[in-house]
């Protein structure tokens, strides 16, 4: 049976990507992701925890510096507006569902 | 074997300098790249366009190519490398982005390992560490199972070794799902991803949830909304019906005289993780038999003559 | 008026080089500019990065503010440029980005016009043109209104002019909405902006259109969507009625047995473009009295008894 | 009665904010507005012709640059994803307007 985990730690998130941890102390103070237990501040970055999800979106912020070249405040925006429209995608999805139990005939055309 | 001309691929001319190389690879990547663009083909374009720019990036490379574009524009689409031309044995892909380091059988022939770490700075993990690859898979899950700790065996086919020989092989494996988990959330499974190099660890297998749409059930953050379809004679009297919920049926009375849209709330029926517990909301849903029957006919004249309604009042306003 | 550090507002120390400056700025403006983040607040906070920026960045407005800094830290809170500060007069705001240009009345106190040009090349649209600036309102529209050409009067106010002295003032123009205008569309009204300086020509008037949500209609792409509320025995039995569309009624066969969530297609009653007309569907909806009366009550029972229906099959399958 | 259009030129594009038409076919270039009459590829660029729609998106790209400081490839990103974001809020009103006629009471809480 393998253990499950919902988080990353900082140094484990230096392993898989093999980047320096400036790099991901960059990522967190451009606001791209942030760490679980970042809000008490107190926290030293050795000690931060990421949830899965961020590790996604560091990936992808790695992948697209890497393949476009843009810098941190670019990938910060891009990174940023792609979540949001992750979640109005979502949301959505639910909409229609729920639309579609009352005409479920569905979309117009 | 097709000849690239990765000039032409970057829409560029072959005299062209770094500066306007690199203009050229940025404006056609940032329109193909699979992060920016979903239409199929847009990834073979971005690859393509990837392994053009990879080439004539590198002083080296790119001498090495335009030495080989004098020789293979003669013969454009049946292209072989010139006899004694040195391509060293192709070491296979490596890591670092997801599209750098798949390279086109063309540029193997020519290139072989070589040339492929050229990445980013601080992007060169083949060079730094041989930990292996995380592997990423959607896991698909039914509403049902999000309601307490479940096992689930998860199948998937694990990758061909970067290095050695191994071909891609299928992995089944006992996972633990914990309660109350989402659609969207990722799992992850420490060491299952694919192994190290050279002592380095294995790399970490995320489970991507997907929560399968219920026939029945639509989710809204913690709370579900089930469709109540009722007779109109029960939206008119009353009545009580069995509802089904995520973990059996309850008794819901309805209440006489509900309209159409009319919301129920269920408290404590909705999704349960392990600090909360949503509610699940019943909307009625008027529903129209198939057919009538001449006594119904009847009886729906007589009701027609009876009652005092006007459905769209509204419209008079 | 209160001293404004802008090393503090750019987190940064007195002694920060050019670069750490300018990644400072970018780091904070990025965060709070109002194309980025709709919070109440944000853009009054990037105004402020952005000021505090415009001094830093430029090499003599910066010696200045060193100066005036050591003189206004001691009287944090109640701010006045030292005797014999030479604020020159303030030249008023100008054009560029919609925030350059839009100081406080602390930069203002103590830089007056001055250094309000420092904006990136290719912008610099005050020294080189006199061209009024572009002005952009919304213009609500009823959903009838596009079925044909219309005119409309639009109402705005004139913000004050940059260089001379007129006050802001509320003006009056007829238009011409032309047919099929969709919501969101922008309509350019040439010269109808601000006034040109010193013979330039004036701006434009843009009205972004913004279609009313209508009490009935909703609109996709160019068709449009009524709901129809029917009785039951409408329903079952089937019913001719008068229904509503954009200009004017129709008649409308219900055939007997329609079900809530049953679409009929009404041709040529959407949209109207100039090139293509659109179609209304009209959705039936099922839709209850609000009370029975003793008479209906027994006619329910009756329906209830003679129809073999089960509304919630789809519950047992 | 003023005239109502729907269109601006290019020349006419320079003149409002000011820039360069170099600047202006960067930003065609990079494929955040497209003019109305491109794709006969036969028009020469001082015959463009915008759509009034295309001018905010040319303005918020200029403005972008000029505050963020981010290049083009970055602007062209940010501008396509705040594209499709709108878009998806518009389609998110109309089936929650369309929802709301179905149940009136509208969202869960």
């Amino acid at each position: 049976m393998s253990e499950t985990l919902f988080s990353i730690s900082f140094d484990e998130l230096c392993q898989v990507e093999g980047i320096e941890g400036e790099l991901i102390i960059e990522i967190v103070e451009y606001g791209i992701v942030m760490p679980i237990n970042k809000p008490s501040d107190q926290i030293r970055y050795e000690q931060w925890l990421f949830d899965t999800g961020a590790i996604h979106w560091v990936k992808k912020a790695l992948r697209l510096r890497q393949d476009l070249e843009i810098d941190w405040v670019a990938i910060a925006m891009v990174i940023k507006l792609m979540q949001q429209k992750e979640a109005l995608q979502k949301e959505n999805r639910l909409y229609q569902r729920q639309l579609r139990r009352f005409i479920p005939s569905g979309d117009l055309d | 074997m097709e000849f690239k001309d990765y000039y032409k691929i970057l829409c560029v001319e072959p005299d062209a300098n770094a500066k306007t190389i690199k203009t050229a690879y940025r404006k056609l990547a940032h329109k193909y790249h699979p992060d920016m663009n979903p239409d199929e083909g847009a990834e073979a374009k971005f690859k393509e366009v990837a392994e053009a720019y990879h080439v004539l990036k590198n002083e080296q490379l790119r001498a090495e190519f335009d030495e080989l574009r004098q020789y293979g524009s003669q013969s454009r689409h049946d292209f072989q490398p010139p006899p004694g031309w040195k391509a060293p044995p192709n070491t296979g892909q490596q890591g670092g982005s997801q599209f750098h380091g798949d390279f086109s059988d063309f540029f193997n022939s020519i290139f072989g390992g070589r040339g492929q770490s050229h990445h980013a700075q601080g992007f060169d993990q083949a060079q730094r560490s041989a930990r292996g690859q995380d592997i990423e898979i959607e896991l698909p899950i039914f509403l049902e199972e999000t309601l307490k700790e479940s096992q689930k065996t998860v199948e998937f086919v694990m990758p061909a070794d970067d290095y050695a020989q191994t071909a891609p092989s299928k992995k089944h494996l006992k996972v633990k799902i914990p309660q109350g988990v989402m659609d969207g959330e990722r799992i992850r499974l420490k060491g299952q991803g694919k192994p190290g190099h050279q002592g380095g660890t294995a790399g970490d297998l995320y489970l991507h949830i997907r929560v399968v749409p219920h026939p029945l059930f639509d989710v809204q953050g913690h709370n579900i909304i089930i469709t109540i379809p009722l007779s109109p004679w029960e939206a008119a009297l009353g009545t009580k019906i069995s509802v089904p919920t995520l973990d059996g049926k309850i008794h819901l009375t309805i209440p006489p005289d509900s309209q159409s849209g009319d919301k129920l709330r269920v408290k404590g029926k909705g999704l349960k993780t392990k600090t909360l517990i949503g509610d699940m909301f019943a909307v009625v849903k008027v529903t129209m038999p198939e057919k009538t029957s001449e006594k119904g006919k009847q009886l729906w004249q007589e009701l027609a003559n009876s009652e005092d309604f006007d459905p769209r009042l509204e419209w008079s306003t």
